[in-house]
């Protein structure tokens, strides 16, 4: 086992030291964020109907962001040959990259959501339930994330095609999300919709290793 | 190096049986379509609610059915592809998958046409329309994909993992788009159910839709005949350039 | 311990590589691929390692298909390919010694000494020049040992000093009873040499 | 003549069944046009190139060694 955590060890401490990574993703999701009350105006009974909604799709589109880096730079490199190589199963090893990724990309967006909700005059419990659907919902994010990652990988302009092919599959977890946090809101029960979020997360689990993994055989061919 | 025609190019029995079908297909066709259009728009009743709009339904549900059938024909094939490498599988769905777009997006034109009357505005954001406007994405996404590969045989299976995943999601996504649609009930939207369907309805609506089956059937031979004769075209350049 | 290759068949986007190619590799022995670009040397040596599926034909290490046993093939063989697989950020120690423990071994020190790396061992690879690289990518070959190596244009950014260096250690591990898969343009003049020319007719093994 | 115009305005509705009807027609003739278009440009480009493999077959077939 200790090779699957030394692999997800190797990707923090890579992210940690090419710190651009950390930042890059934070600071995309603050100034997409920021861009709607300008947008939109600044009447705080606006923005506090349309904030969950916005709060997600900014972490849906700034998780995007980074998603092509999870295979591409290995891709680049030459490690990919040798981490499909090494006696650790292709599927594990996939998985591994994928809570890499979740753990710093999608994390740090987690933690900073507070200071946005609160620029959107999101109410205290909307908050709370924002990050919970967050943290519960992110999972799919990075999973199915990482098989549109490993169908484009090695491609010249891969990235506009990520997105096409991702994004369509984001729209549940958006809802689902969305839905939490104005049950919260509404002091309506968002139990089901986190228990929802939930099941999504377990399915993609299951399913996007398998496929990631078929998609790397692919293009390391 | 000598360059020699692996199996793939030329699978004959294939385009002997499709050449075979097409005169078939193409007359019951034209059959079905001049029946249907007769019933849609002279011996059908009119709607005593909807009146005349409801002749839009005998060309949008046919649509959204065979938009919803196409793809998951397509997963079917492209299953059949990965597990039994049948040559011709990842060929035939990406033959099949513009003629889906083609109804996906018919679907949804007549659908905003036949909501126009109804709701008063061209689009209104309906569990089911939206649903077809994810489903016509997915469909870009499945065609995105052969274009960006250079070699063809990569990304029919990109394409085969692809539309696999979709289809997974295809349900989950209908799921919570009805689950949205259902939260956001504005109290005054009629849903797209209509009238109960009558039988003086329910008539035209098949054949209309066996009449575009076989339609599909005629363009998806023509299709996948263009797909298999392009590979063998591009491996008999390549020969070309070889020797 | 063998290796053996039967009419392997190789199609890359829908143009035939080589067709009908085989080969049989014993213990101590080492196969010298020849052939001009593009004539498939790296599709060859990535089909050995596994990461290129024939399109027909098969590969059989000590008798038995490769597919029986995957998991089992793949501890047996190291793969350098034409590119590094080193992250710049880290140093050439934490480079090794991840492969190292990716792969359950242990020597990264014995690697950085065979290869004279220990000056540079704590620089990151980032800094470092071509031949430098070259060699870290090497010394993966002592820290995590295989009998086989399959190797592609191992020497290729290496100077005349350090090209000497690998024949000695190539030529100690083929001693030790090791097996090696060498696609290049220089002649080495090995020990116990087989060519495989892949421009010959039908690339079949013509010692 | 006051049916036929009763019958093409459809009691108001006429302006739209009758663009939804149009508009499938105009897509799907557009789709046959051009997978039939499509399907003969590959054919005519494959019939040369068809000719010329089976001259070559027939001239190497005397030394034996024919390639396919």
């Amino acid at each position: 086992m200790n090779k699957f955590t030394n692999l997800i060890i190797r990707d923090i401490r890579l992210a940690v030291r090419q710190g651009s990574a950390f930042t890059m993703t934070l600071s995309f999701f603050v100034v997409a964020v920021t861009l709607y009350p300008l947008g939109v105006g600044p009447e705080l009974n606006i923005l506090a109907r349309i904030g969950p909604g916005v709060l997600w799709v900014g972490a849906l589109l700034s998780c995007l962001l980074t998603l092509d880096r999870i295979f591409q730079a290995d891709f680049e490199d030459g490690s990919l040959d040798q981490l499909m190589l090494g006696s650790l199963p292709i599927e594990l090893m996939t998985l591994a990259k994928i809570i890499a990724h979740w753990l710093t990309s999608v994390v740090p967006l987690i933690l900073i959501t507070p200071i946005l909700a609160v620029s959107l005059n999101m109410p205290a419990d909307g908050i709370w339930v924002m990050m919970l659907a967050l943290l519960v919902g992110s999972p799919v994010l990075s999973l199915i994330g990482a098989v549109g990652a490993g169908l484009t990988v090695g491609m010249r302009r891969g990235g506009v095609l990520l997105s096409l092919l991702v994004l369509p599959l984001y729209i549940p977890v958006l809802i689902f999300g969305v839905a939490a946090v104005e049950a919260a809101i509404a002091v309506l029960p968002m139990g089901p919709h986190i228990l929802l979020l939930a099941g999504l997360s377990l399915g993609a689990l299951v399913i996007c290793p398998i496929a990631a993994a078929a998609a790397l055989r692919l293009a390391v061919e | 190096m000598a360059v020699d025609l692996h199996k793939f190019a030329n699978p004959a029995r294939f385009l002997r049986i499709t050449s075979a079908i097409f005169p078939w297909a193409a007359i019951v066709t034209v059959l079905l379509l001049a029946v249907g259009l007769y019933l849609a728009l002279f011996a059908s009743p009119e709607d005593y609610q909807q009146g005349a709009t409801v002749r839009i339904m005998f060309v949008h549900v046919p649509a959204a059915w065979m938009a919803m059938s196409i793809y998951v024909m397509m997963a079917i094939s492209s299953a059949t592809g990965l597990i039994w490498k049948h040559p011709v599988a990842d060929l035939s769905a990406k033959a099949a998958a513009p003629i889906g777009a083609c109804f996906t997006f018919l679907a949804l034109v007549t659908g905003s046409l036949w909501g126009q009357p109804m709701w008063g505005t061209f689009w209104v954001w309906d569990a089911r329309l939206t649903s077809m406007l994810i489903l016509f994405f997915l469909y870009l996404g499945y065609m995105a994909i052969w274009g960006s590969f250079d070699d063809q045989s990569k990304a029919g299976k990109a394409a085969a993992i692809l539309v696999l995943i979709g289809a997974i999601n295809v349900p989950i996504i209908k799921f919570s788009v009805d689950w949205w649609n259902t939260l956001h009930q504005p109290a005054s939207v009629a849903t797209m159910d209509g009238p109960k369907i009558h039988s003086s309805i329910l008539t035209p609506l098949l054949v209309m839709g066996l009449a575009y089956t076989s339609l599909f059937l005629t363009i998806f031979i023509i299709r996948v005949k263009a797909e298999i004769l392009g590979r063998r075209l591009r491996i008999l350049r390549l020969a070309h350039v070889e020797d | 311990m063998s290796l053996t290759a039967i009419n392997l068949r190789c199609i890359r986007q829908d143009r035939l590589i080589f067709t009908d190619l085989g080969f049989s590799l014993k213990a101590g022995e080492i196969l010298w691929v020849q052939g001009r670009n593009g004539a498939g040397k790296s599709s060859l040596l990535r089909m050995i390692a596994g990461l290129l599926k024939p399109v027909s034909g098969e590969i059989q290490w000590k008798g038995a298909s490769v597919k029986e046993d995957p998991d089992g093939y793949q501890d047996q063989f190291r793969y350098i390919g034409h590119q590094e697989a080193l992250k710049p950020v880290l140093s050439a120690r934490e480079n090794l010694q991840f492969w190292a423990d990716f792969s359950g071994s242990h020597n990264v020190s014995a690697a950085l000494k065979e290869f004279d790396l220990e000056k540079i061992a704590d620089s990151p690879v980032g800094i470092m020049s071509a031949g430098q690289k070259k060699r870290t990518n090497l010394a993966r070959l002592i820290s995590s040992p295989a009998p086989l190596w399959i190797l592609d244009e191992p020497i290729s950014s290496l100077d005349t000093h350090y090209i000497e260096l690998f024949k000695k250690q190539l030529e100690k591990h083929v001693a030790a009873g090791g097996m090696a898969l060498l696609a290049t343009h220089q002649d080495l003049n090995l020990p116990s040499v087989h060519k495989l020319d892949l421009d010959g007719p039908r690339g079949r093994n013509n010692e | 003549m006051s049916t036929l115009n009763e019958f093409l305005n459809m009691g108001g509705y006429g302006a739209f069944v009758w663009p939804s009807y149009g508009v499938s027609a105009l897509i799907l003739i557009c789709l046959i046009v051009l997978s039939i278009r499509h399907l003969r440009k590959i054919e005519r480009e494959l019939k040369p190139l068809e000719t010329d493999r089976k001259s070559r077959r027939r001239r190497k077939v005397p030394t034996g060694d024919t390639v396919q």
